[in-house]
């Protein structure tokens, strides 16, 4: 699915399962600050999710609202990248997926806030400023875990090294749309930021080698259709119900 | 001894008592019982609505459940240093509630067992809350009387909230207004049970509001939650869970059956539907992140902050 | 809901949810003997189910049959007790729940299998035989873990603690009604081997006190919900398709 | 040398090599290699389906799932006493597989990611195991033989099991076939590639062939899997995602594309889509089971078997 749909479509379920999976912190995150920080970036990520899908549901053109478009379509017409539906096992992970996530999305933000298709621009725009708090917030956690405690490290370490393949998939390149940023030229300006921390938070780079793909083509992992049962259930259960 | 009549002075002058000033030990001590157990209670209530996040029916929804658990939490945050004032830390707050030595409201220990649950439980508890709370707001404590300005301004934006959640399934189809129904009738006496014990049988009532601490019996407050629960209830069509509940128009007000507080007395105890359960998830929450905050207390020993300018 | 449709649903829904927690251990169990015992006693549990369910849905003679009442009722018209329910987090937990609830199906079984309800007394008595086995399975862990190292004596001490309050709604009355065999008799029978047991075990029998109940009218745990949106996902995904 | 004359004999005249039976080096470590990966594969492969059994859409189908899921681990057990029979344990195999220097059969790292993958799965992986086991059945090595005999019993089951899951989506929903599709188009090349390497890229397999561990060239084998799906899958009315499939009347076989042999040796070095997620699935069920097989050591330890009689 080229074209603009399908563009604002992968990032809309990129925002909407990030955004589920870190909702999934809420009232067990590691101290109460973090509580607050993971719900209001929760809360950002399904924001954006909400806007990009009821675009993308619009630029459609089959009467898709955001809800239609969340809780009635099946794990392969899913188009998010693998890396957000990645389950949280261990708080590090999370830090690691909110760093290369955060920063991914503020680069493509910034990016289409200058897009000129008005809609996509708009929403970049305000993306971008709450993608900037994220990315601190992660660079925050990711200092800390790498240069904290040997166990930290060593989790750190663990997780980025975990995730680290999933990132190659963000770079992907999309065919050229007019009023869409390509993500493959971005990698370049995500792998300073993204280096410079890991030095600074005295973690290991990983190689680059293994790189899973196939999100963007509705081929995700096994996670994913876990958590679009409870994503779904309820709306699934009640069909044609309003709430 | 003229500390004390300093003290008890302020307290009749409507004064508020501020964290340098002297203050009884008793005084001290009831309240801060009182704003521990209102900050544990914010953020043990997060459980029971964190249950319904993942699977909230719309986006919206689950915007707004989330924007609520974050509220609560804030609410801790905020409650926690509130306590502070009072010369204890909220690592200390912490280990009460997990040792079970300091208590949060008994509601919190029944379950949301349906999506309606999640609307009921912010209709009815933050409601009653609201009416707890918009009372405390006159509280002798100036830095806690502070806080629940902010506090209550929220909780009511929750009630509301909660109220059209069950709005919209009232108007919806059978299954959901049947949801609603079954979750008014399970919500109604714990909440009316968050007032606390009848002045009958409750010790501590007296002093509190003595000190004014706390400004209003537990009984005006439960009438004044049922009086303006009915009117709502009829806008939703929903039936509250009590044949005895009419208009005394001789009262002026409501009459309905209280609730068990002998039920209340075992939640409170520990014997709830979901006591073990809440303590269970707060402390393995507590004990899992604990590598977490180590870590950020080792990077912040060896970084310290850099001087400001 | 009492009478024979409401009886025979409930011992259904028993089985239902426990076959489907006890699945959950297929290849991640502790050792390859037990990923086949644990199949081995999901399936017999998914039998009774099955079987179960099907009469029930004769009984109450709405044209439901073990697929109708499986996937589409909603939480609060499930009728198992919690302990059923309650999740596996340890192994010792499987454990305790299965000697706990293993026991009394047996009692309750044996006693069903001479029902003058002919459909009943055929069910319970197949059924009684599994559970024996069941139950020397239980046992045998049940001793192992108890009198085995400290941290697994530890751990099912913790799980026997846990487990046993909702032990009491097993034996919760059922009104009379022609052809069962209510519980509630049945729990000094139960009392003596599980005490023994536990005896043998070298574990503390729990104090008897708190005893949670409403599974039997619909009222179950919070993990319940999250079970059945696993349980019944897909089926909910595709209304009306037959398998 | 004269042990070798013998050993090389029995194989000629297809005699069955048993555990006390002299036997070569290379022989013994073929063989323990072959009957490793076929048990490891028995036990990783649960993994793709257990991931379903939770959300199987009806008890029957959910059943017959635990069943096949049961059977595998049972084939595990067995197939362990027959590499047991070669000298070494079960404990050392788990260890050398959770070390990652045994391996297990490639089409495990692949994702399930409809219920139609289960039907898929068992159709085309199963079945392909069952065309290779046939074979193997008349391996020169007794033990491993004789085991083969029971595991494709039940194999060939859970292939007709597989067929008949597909069989329902055929006759289903627009949904429920487009399911079956995709799910066909994704792990077809996953089963072709089961049967390894083509002749001109696999030296072991010469090896095997001449001692008897294998019965028949990889090729071969992959053959007679395409030409017994081919009008299976015309039942199903599924299109096989291979354009230059078809029927060649000269060969008496079907033509069909390869599979990419390439992606085939990246997936068994480790770099399939789940290769990563199997493996620590696997050690973390081994990890969090240390505990209980320590406790059942020390069991056993304190009480002795009674005696029998």
């Amino acid at each position: 699915e080229p074209g603009l749909p399908g563009y604002v479509l992968g990032l809309g379920d990129d925002a909407l399962v990030a955004a589920q999976r870190v909702a999934e912190w809420c009232a067990r995150a590691p101290q109460l600050e973090e509580d607050v920080a993971l719900a209001n970036i929760a809360l950002d990520l399904l924001g954006q999710a909400r806007a990009l899908l009821s675009y993308a549901g619009e630029l459609e053109g089959l009467g898709r609202d955001e809800d239609a478009l969340a809780y009635t379509r099946d794990e392969r017409d899913f188009r998010n990248v693998q890396l957000v539906e990645l389950p949280d096992r261990d708080f590090a992970v999370t830090v690691a997926k909110m760093l290369f996530f955060g920063v991914y999305q503020h680069l493509l933000y910034t990016a289409l806030s200058s897009s000129a298709d008005a809609r996509l621009a708009g929403i970049a725009a305000k993306a971008a400023k709450e993608t900037a708090y994220h990315t601190d917030h992660a660079v925050t956690w990711t200092l800390r875990l790498g240069d904290g405690t040997a166990e930290s490290h060593r989790r750190m370490q663990a997780a980025v090294d975990e995730v680290w393949p999933f990132t190659h998939e963000l770079f992907e390149p999309f065919p050229p749309v007019p009023g869409t940023v390509d993500p493959a030229g971005l990698r370049g300006a995500w792998l300073e930021p993204v280096e410079r921390v890991l030095r600074e938070a005295t973690l290991r780079r990983p190689e680059d080698g293994w790189a899973p793909t196939g999100g963007r083509r509705g081929t995700h992992t096994e996670a994913f259709g876990h958590l679009l049962a409870e994503l779904q259930y309820v709306h699934r259960a009640h069909p044609g119900a309003r709430w | 001894e003229a500390e004390l009549e300093r003290f008890e002075a302020l307290i009749a002058a409507d004064g508020k008592v501020e964290p340098r000033d002297w203050m009884p030990d008793g005084y001290r001590r009831a309240l801060l019982r009182q704003i521990a157990q209102h900050a544990h209670s914010e953020i043990m209530g997060m459980q029971p609505e964190t249950n319904w996040i993942g699977r909230a029916p719309t986006l919206m929804r689950k915007a707004i459940l989330i924007a609520k658990v974050q509220d609560e939490a804030g609410h801790g945050l905020y409650l926690y240093s509130t306590a502070e004032t009072l010369g204890v830390t909220r690592e200390w707050l912490l280990d009460e509630l997990h040792a079970g030595r300091q208590k949060y409201l008994s509601f919190i220990n029944y379950p949301t067992l349906t999506w309606a649950d999640v609307g009921a439980l912010a209709w009815l508890t933050d409601g009653a809350a609201v009416v707890n709370q918009v009372s405390l707001c006159r509280t002798s404590y100036g830095p806690y009387a502070r806080a629940l300005v902010r506090v209550c301004r929220e909780e009511s934006f929750h009630h509301r909230q909660g109220f059209d959640i069950l709005y919209a399934l009232s108007r919806g189809t059978p299954a959901q207004r049947e949801m609603l129904r079954d979750a008014v009738a399970r919500w109604w006496y714990p909440a009316l049970a968050m007032f606390g014990l009848p002045r009958d049988r409750s010790t501590r009532s007296d002093l509190s509001l003595a000190w004014r601490i706390k400004r209003a019996p537990n009984d005006e407050l439960r009438q004044r939650f049922v009086d303006i629960c009915v009117p709502q209830a009829e806008i939703l069509g929903v039936e509250l869970p009590d044949p005895e509940l009419r208009w005394n128009p001789e009262r002026g007000h409501y009459d309905f059956t209280p609730p068990d507080y002998d039920e209340l007395m075992r939640v409170v105890a520990g014997d709830g539907p979901c006591n073990r359960q809440r303590m269970a998830h707060r402390r393995r929450a507590h004990e899992e992140g604990a590598w977490v905050r180590e870590a950020a207390a080792a990077y912040a020993a060896k970084h310290p902050a850099e001087p400001y300018g």
